[in-house]
């Protein structure tokens, strides 16, 4: 009998609580804003360190699109994982989704001259089917999302190595470049603006929608959504899905991006996604896997990377960063929860 | 972008040194000529014997054929048994290829563009246990000592690589001062004597250039080269050249370019037929790329292999190599199959070397 | 006698903003049953988790064991040598683990098992045997989760007073404290009485024993003294002797409260039989119902009708509402509400939910609420829809409407934003009524909807449903506690084999009927609860 | 408010049940056996068709030896990362702890020339320390282990490239490997006979101690665990910092095993690792994390994958095979339960 622990709350976001004697009905209010905002305060304060130490640079149009615009594939992805992960899923395959897709895209384009919008639209198929199997697997056969998803991961990366005969395709059609890495808006990259149009969707739906509230109850207690009339199994088909989807819209960036694909793309970014993920999780709904909480920590993460590039910091000061940011977001979120 | 080479002649290096820099461009844009390193030597002894080929990664596609031309090679020779090991890269796969080598009783291993022999000393040791010859190819600069683990090794100029894309770069910048940056991965051992190198070569040609440094590790390309670069280009626009010490770190390094919108240019280390392809597309801001054939390396590997294999001495570390054409836009299009721009004089060259071939 | 067996003095508690227990002191004899009461949320169970050193209480507390200080807060487990024992509230068996590991978890001192080796089979042997001792019949090696409620109680309750027994033998002590924490609404009426023989003959070695429920009338039988705690402070405590149950509940509602009539269970019900509408096309009529331990069942509820279904465990009545809505597969039979017939083998919850039936689940925290999200939304799951202005969900007045109804339900507290897993159980289950009365069901299935409530929710709950029934719904309500189905019901059907048997009509209804009844049916289907076997 | 479900339940493990209704009761005795021992006749089979496709190869000493030794790191992180999991909680971090502790045994020996036995211990003491670190921030400041140790691990990453210099140290005192990878017994590398020992130790402790049946509460249901007076905290200190010493002994064999150590090393085992102590707990104690079925499940992997190479078979059929093995392993597990 599984009971309706689930992700957010036993491994993952600030709701992991200890064992019993933890006491949560009195948080106060202070407590309760303080924890919602602490990332975005974060990533303010951050903002400002860098802008003081390099102001000149720092705030330079180029640096802000860097920011903006050169961590779409992790924020795309990471917007894929979320889906399973608010219906209390998780789907480790995303990354193999997302590079399956992005090798398709140049096998057709490259290799069999397919125009690059419906080598785009045959990788989105690709994404949907790839998702579906998932669902199938874990939802339909009642496994355990993590292993399975491992399973159909490392199983869809085998297919990556055996359509790219393990080797790097490059040539792809510019005409893809120009649509998400190249134009910019306000000077930021278009793909930019793609993420943040997913996001918004995302966070609409979950918000101020019926179906997101739906959503809300199969993640966080299934049985209860269940036995209220939910139909929580076609939710989490249409989460994997929809993420299968998104992580293919992933591997269309990454090959916009590079003009490129090999057989590792798109699924280094999947940890990554999943540590934006669970740090959205500690802020604006702190608890629970959120769209804007999500968006905020994929930019509070490009933010200190690309600061501490611009200052001349070696390549483990941001893996240094990236662990401590990790760590102290959610020892603190968890400590003003407390108080 | 207002393209370097079309500014007014700069007075940071002189006219003569960029006269004599041309020169050597010019040379290097030459296709090589084979000429023997080695004496020639009866290769009767090998029929029946087996080599394992292993690349650094199957992911790279040069070294992904020229390790299969190696087998190819040897199959010729009488070790029809030969075997291709595909594999990942990194530390562990090599050590699954090695016991499989060792485990299966296998004469000789290839380990095809550098897998460093240091990294793997304990299957080198149980190699020379099990009686098991093996040639490195393409490790590391000529300049280097020889590894004591193996049985022989090829070398590459990897250095005289990256001197040709200094010479390069200055000319672009027709004289003028320029910043230059140089991209490594530290985890492939070349990849510090090329920073070094390239450091040295602006010291000693052009005193007002600067030189930067950033280390992306290969399994980080993905995830943060172009952010990298891009932040490079922020914190200093003066860039125009970036020295790419392994033409993989291309796709991820145009893009970073052609956002920032400065006008710098790639000066590579790879001569990856992937990458060296998209010089063709004016569109791409490429200066250089230089690199050797794989074929042809595919065959100085395989010669030196034959050698100890065959219990002759090998050719020391410092001349066996296979010589690196520089690409530019202006040569790229002889950059065309069968033998990518490099003739094959090579392959006539080393079977001339190789005496007794069974069956032949 | 110069010392007490268990002596508390000063303690308080604090989760947050929530003031659970102030400056509270407790006392128990030696020898002696105590009953600790107190309305849903009062404070009782944090008391024993103090007890058992699970929570920390504030400076100042004091504590004493047969006369010796105990330090506090205590160390994990250090219940144990001081000779306390516990039966915590949902019993605190892992689950998903078997009755033997659940007896060996902790303690394992054994004389076979050592530190670096346990016996298996032999502690399975030992298992079974003290089990049977106590006149429980499990196999040890069964996982928790596959044993019917009543039997986890029973070896849960087996499990404490073994501890016990184990550390009067060791110590030498004569004096130790069994804690019981809500055992009963896990035991049907046969079944009680196993639990107060147990505690006797546990009072009879010299032992004492703290026994919290809500049932009155089963603190009345057993306890000698009461300690009632309301809002977290003592408010009395009295000799049963002393006092009378209307003076308890006054005590337990508070004086205000208790103006309203809430003792016992109350007049929920209209004394007189009103006519019910019998035609075919209204109204719910089930055939052939089939699954679980269900077989051929028929069952008809008129409109407004109030149908009690009462049996021993194990006689298919707690299947019922399952199959009905469609939570667990039946394997046969129709089920015709209002004139629109399903076949129930292709039933399923959110078909159930469309058709206006409604099920109230016994397990509340797992199948009913969502302990982390907020009161309001749990309330209003089912209609959220309904707040929906211009293709956007208004939370705001999503949160007002919530707000009203626990103003109507006086929900206590009254913040409908709170997780509503911090609510304790008589509240989190008017939340679950609430929820469920919103989409006006036709049909409104329970299971022990009262499973844990104290007496002033009870009688609150009773006239939620009642109300609702009188606009027409039908309601299916299958209880253990037949005083209950005595209260609420306007006829009370008998099953008995997976089969319905008879029927008591309102007329005759009585809580005595309803025993006789059952026990009747179950010796002439030849059944015997599955869990009375080996006990008279 | 944290139930008691975890990791193997809800994401992992077979037990990983749907919503309310599916009744888990009728479980039949063959079932039982059946899905026992589902893993081991799945190795077997594989063994024999292996044998008979290539039977002088694949039944020669070489091969078996090499079946058994090749995947020891692999087998002592999936040992490392399973304490952590049987007692309810997950460590992402374990890879980054054993890479850290091979390149801290690299440049004490290689760059200090302190001796390689020495160098070792204080790998080991790292590895406890990192342990520590983990146990403090999730099991002392009582956050999800899930995202906490996904950031300490980026953490500890970040400190093997600052510690490596981003290069690989070679060089390292040929006695370890001679200890490790090259001497052997009946023709095997003792490594694996290490990591035998360990797993049989873990097997022993968690069966048949008092302290293994307190562990099981902890990981099953760690509530019910601390009102049974149970120090759940102290098990699960005990846990990470075991995990910890476990992973940096990952790290000894890795730098016995390649003479080296690079900013890369253990790390590439950890996704595997968990494929493996998952795919262990379908089988032995179906349900739980346990050591015998973690071993069975690493031997399987590398079957396939040695038998494969053996077959000459290209790269993506080993990943195609690793992919495809759990998902049917999984699948099929969850199958033999129901019947
Ligand atoms: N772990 C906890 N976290 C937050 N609040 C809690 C916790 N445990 C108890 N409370 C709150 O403390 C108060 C006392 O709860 P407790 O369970 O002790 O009451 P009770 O008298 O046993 O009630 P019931 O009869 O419903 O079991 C309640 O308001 C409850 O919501
Ligand atoms: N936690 C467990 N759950 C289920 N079975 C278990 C568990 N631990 C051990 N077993 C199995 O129980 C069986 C008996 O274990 P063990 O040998 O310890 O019994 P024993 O008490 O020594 O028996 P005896 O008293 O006859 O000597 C073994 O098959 C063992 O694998
Ligand atoms: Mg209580
Ligand atoms: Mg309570």
């Amino acid at each position: 009998m599984s009971s309706s622990t689930e992700v957010v709350k036993r491994q993952g976001g600030p709701d992991a609580r200890g064992p019993a004697g933890n006491g949560s009905g009195g948080v106060t209010w202070l407590g309760r804003w303080a924890e919602r905002a602490a990332l975005p305060v974060a990533w303010l304060v951050l903002f400002v360190v860098f802008a003081v130490l390099s102001p000149d640079r720092f705030l330079s149009m180029g640096n802000v699109s860097n920011i903006l615009g050169s961590q779409s594939i992790l924020f795309m992805l990471a917007l894929a994982a979320l889906l399973p992960s608010m219906v209390g899923d998780i789907d480790l395959s995303l990354g193999g989704v997302g590079g399956l897709a992005a090798i398709a895209i140049a096998v057709l384009n490259v290799n069999h001259g397919v125009p690059i919008t419906l080598a785009c639209l045959v990788a989105v198929g690709i994404g949907a089917v790839c998702g579906a199997l998932n669902a199938l697997f874990v939802v339909r056969f009642n496994t355990g999302p993590f292993i399975m998803t491992l399973g159909t991961g490392t199983f869809f990366t085998g297919l990556i190595f055996w359509v790219a005969n393990s080797t790097t395709i490059v040539g792809v059609a510019p005409e893809l470049s120009e649509w998400t890495y190249l134009r910019s808006l306000l000077g930021v990259p278009v793909q930019f603006f793609y993420c943040l149009l997913i996001m918004l969707a995302i966070w609409y739906v979950a918000t101020y929608t019926p179906l997101g509230v739906r959503a809300l109850f199969v993640g966080q207690s299934r049985e209860v959504a269940v036995l209220s009339g939910i139909k929580a199994d076609r939710i989490r088909w249409g989460a994997f899905v929809l993420a299968g989807v998104i992580a293919a819209l992933a591997g269309v960036l990454y090959v916009g991006t590079t003009g490129s694909a090999g057989p590792t793309s798109v699924d280094t970014f999947l940890l990554p996604a999943y540590a934006a993920i669970f740090l959205g999780a500690t802020s604006i709904q702190p608890g629970r896997f959120n769209a804007l909480g999500t968006g905020i920590a994929v930019l509070f993460l490009a933010t200190g990377v690309a600061g501490l590039q611009l200052l001349g910091a070696q390549d483990y000061a941001q893996q240094l960063f990236y662990g401590a940011a990790l760590v102290l977001a959610v020892t603190i979120s968890r400590y003003l929860r407390r108080t | 972008a207002n393209d370097a080479a079309s500014s007014e002649p700069g007075t940071a290096v002189s006219a003569e040194t960029i006269a004599q820099l041309k020169t050597e461009i010019a040379a290097g844009q030459e296709q090589p000529q084979w000429a023997a390193q080695g004496p020639a030597f009866s290769v009767a002894g090998l029929a029946g014997k087996k080599i394992l080929s292993m690349p650094v990664s199957s992911q790279l596609a040069g070294c992904d054929s020229m390790a299969r031309d190696v087998v190819e090679i040897a199959k010729s020779v009488g070790m029809t048994e030969s075997t291709y090991f595909q594999n990942d890269g990194g530390p562990a796969a090599w050590v699954q290829g090695m016991n499989l080598a060792i485990n299966q009783g296998f004469d000789g291993v290839a380990l095809v563009c550098g897998i460093d022999p240091a990294a793997l000393a304990p299957q080198m040791e149980a190699a020379k246990q099990a009686g098991m010859k093996v040639v490195d190819m393409h490790l590391a600069d000529v300049s280097e000592a020889a590894s004591p683990l193996i049985a022989g090794q090829t070398n590459g100029q990897f250095n005289d690589a990256m001197r040709k894309g200094v010479a390069a770069a200055l000319v672009d910048a027709n004289g003028n001062a320029i910043d230059a940056l140089v991209i490594t991965s530290n985890e492939n051992p070349p990849s510090i004597g090329m920073e070094q190198t390239v450091k040295d070569e602006f010291a000693r040609l052009c005193k007002e250039c600067g030189v930067e440094s950033i280390n992306v590790p290969i399994p980080s390309y993905a995830t943060d080269l172009s952010g990298a670069v891009r932040s490079a280009l922020v914190r200093n626009p003066d860039i125009r050249a970036i020295f790419t010490v392994y033409d993989a770190q291309t796709p991820f390094v145009l893009p970073a370019i052609k956002a920032s919108r400065v006008p710098a240019k790639t000066y590579a280390f790879g001569g990856d037929e992937q990458f060296v392809k998209l010089m063709a597309d004016a569109s791409n801001p490429m200066g250089t790329d230089m690199g050797p054939n794989f074929s042809w390396m595919a065959y100085t590997g395989a010669d030196q292999l034959f050698r100890v294999v065959a219990g002759q001495p090998p050719i020391p570390a410092a001349q066996a190599y296979s010589p690196y054409r520089l690409w530019t836009p202006a040569n790229v299009g002889e950059f065309t199959p069968p033998n990518f721009g490099f003739g094959d004089s090579f392959v006539d060259g080393y079977r001339s070397l190789w005496l007794d071939v069974p069956g032949a | 006698m110069g010392t007490t067996a268990l002596e508390m003095r000063g303690v308080s508690k604090q989760f947050g903003a929530t003031r659970a227990l102030s400056d509270v002191d407790l006392t128990v004899e030696h020898g002696e049953v105590l009953a600790l009461l107190g309305e849903n949320g009062c404070g009782k169970s944090t008391l024993v988790k103090v007890m058992a050193g699970v929570y920390e209480p504030e400076p100042g507390a004091r504590m004493s064991v047969d006369g010796v200080d105990v330090a506090l807060p205590m160390l994990p487990g250090t219940y144990r040598e001081i000779g306390l024992s516990f039966v915590h509230q949902d019993l605190g068996l892992a689950r998903p683990l078997t009755v033997l590991e659940n007896l060996l978890g902790g303690t394992v001192d054994g004389t076979a098992s050592s530190r670096w080796r346990i016996r298996w089979r032999h502690e399975a042997r030992r298992a079974t045997e003290m089990l049977r001792s106590y006149g429980v019949q499990v196999d040890p090696w069964t996982v928790v989760d596959h044993l019917a409620p009543v039997d986890q109680a029973l070896v849960a309750i087996a499990r404490a007073a073994e501890e016990l027994k184990q550390h009067r033998e060791r110590s030498g002590a004569s004096s130790s404290v069994l804690v019981l924490d809500e055992p009963t609404v896990f035991l049907p009426e046969e079944e009680v009485s196993f639990l107060f023989d147990l505690i006797r003959s546990v009072v009879a070695s010299g032992s004492s024993v703290v026994f919290i429920s809500h049932d009155l009338p089963a603190v009345r039988e057993i306890a000698d003294r009461v300690t009632v705690l309301r809002d977290g402070r003592v408010a009395a405590s009295a000799r049963m002797s002393d006092v009378t149950d209307e003076e308890i509940v006054e005590l337990i509602v508070g004086p205000a409260a208790s103006a309203k009539d809430t003792f016992g269970h109350g007049e929920a019900r209209s004394a007189t039989g009103r006519e019910f509408d019998r035609s075919p096309d209204t109204g719910l009529h089930v055939t052939g119902l089939s699954g679980g331990r269900v077989r051929d069942l028929h069952l008809d509820v008129a409109p407004g009708e109030v149908v009690g279904l009462a049996g021993l465990i194990g006689s298919g009545a707690e299947d019922v509402p399952y199959l009905l809505f469609g939570a667990r597969p039946a394997t046969g039979g129709e089920l015709t509400l209002n004139g629109r017939t399903t076949p129930l083998t292709r039933q399923n919850p959110s078909a159930a939910v469309s058709s206006g039936i409604a099920l109230i689940p016994a397990e509340r925290r797992r199948d009913a609420i969502a302990p982390e999200v907020s009161v309001a939304e749990n309330m209003m799951l089912l209609v959220v829809s309904r707040f929906r202005k211009r293709g956007r969900l208004r939370p705001g007045q999503l949160r007002a409407t919530a707000d009203e109804r626990a103003e109507m339900l006086d929900l206590r507290p009254r913040r409908t934003t709170m997780p509503v897993g911090t609510l304790s159980g008589g509240n989190a289950q008017k939340v679950v009524l609430a929820k469920w009365l919103e989409i006006r069901p036709q049909l409104l299935l329970l299971h022990e909807p009262t499973q844990g409530v104290d007496v002033a929710a009870r009688a609150e709950i009773y006239r939620i449903i009642q109300r609702a029934a009188e606009g027409g719904m039908s309601v299916v309500w299958v209880s253990s506690d037949f005083d209950e189905l005595a209260a609420v019901s306007d006829r009370v059907v008998i099953v008995s084999g997976g089969v319905a048997t008879t029927a008591i009509e309102l007329s005759d209804i009585s809580p005595e009927a309803i025993t006789t009844g059952v026990y009747g049916a179950a010796a002439a289907t030849g059944e015997s609860s599955i869990s009375t076997v080996g006990r008279a």
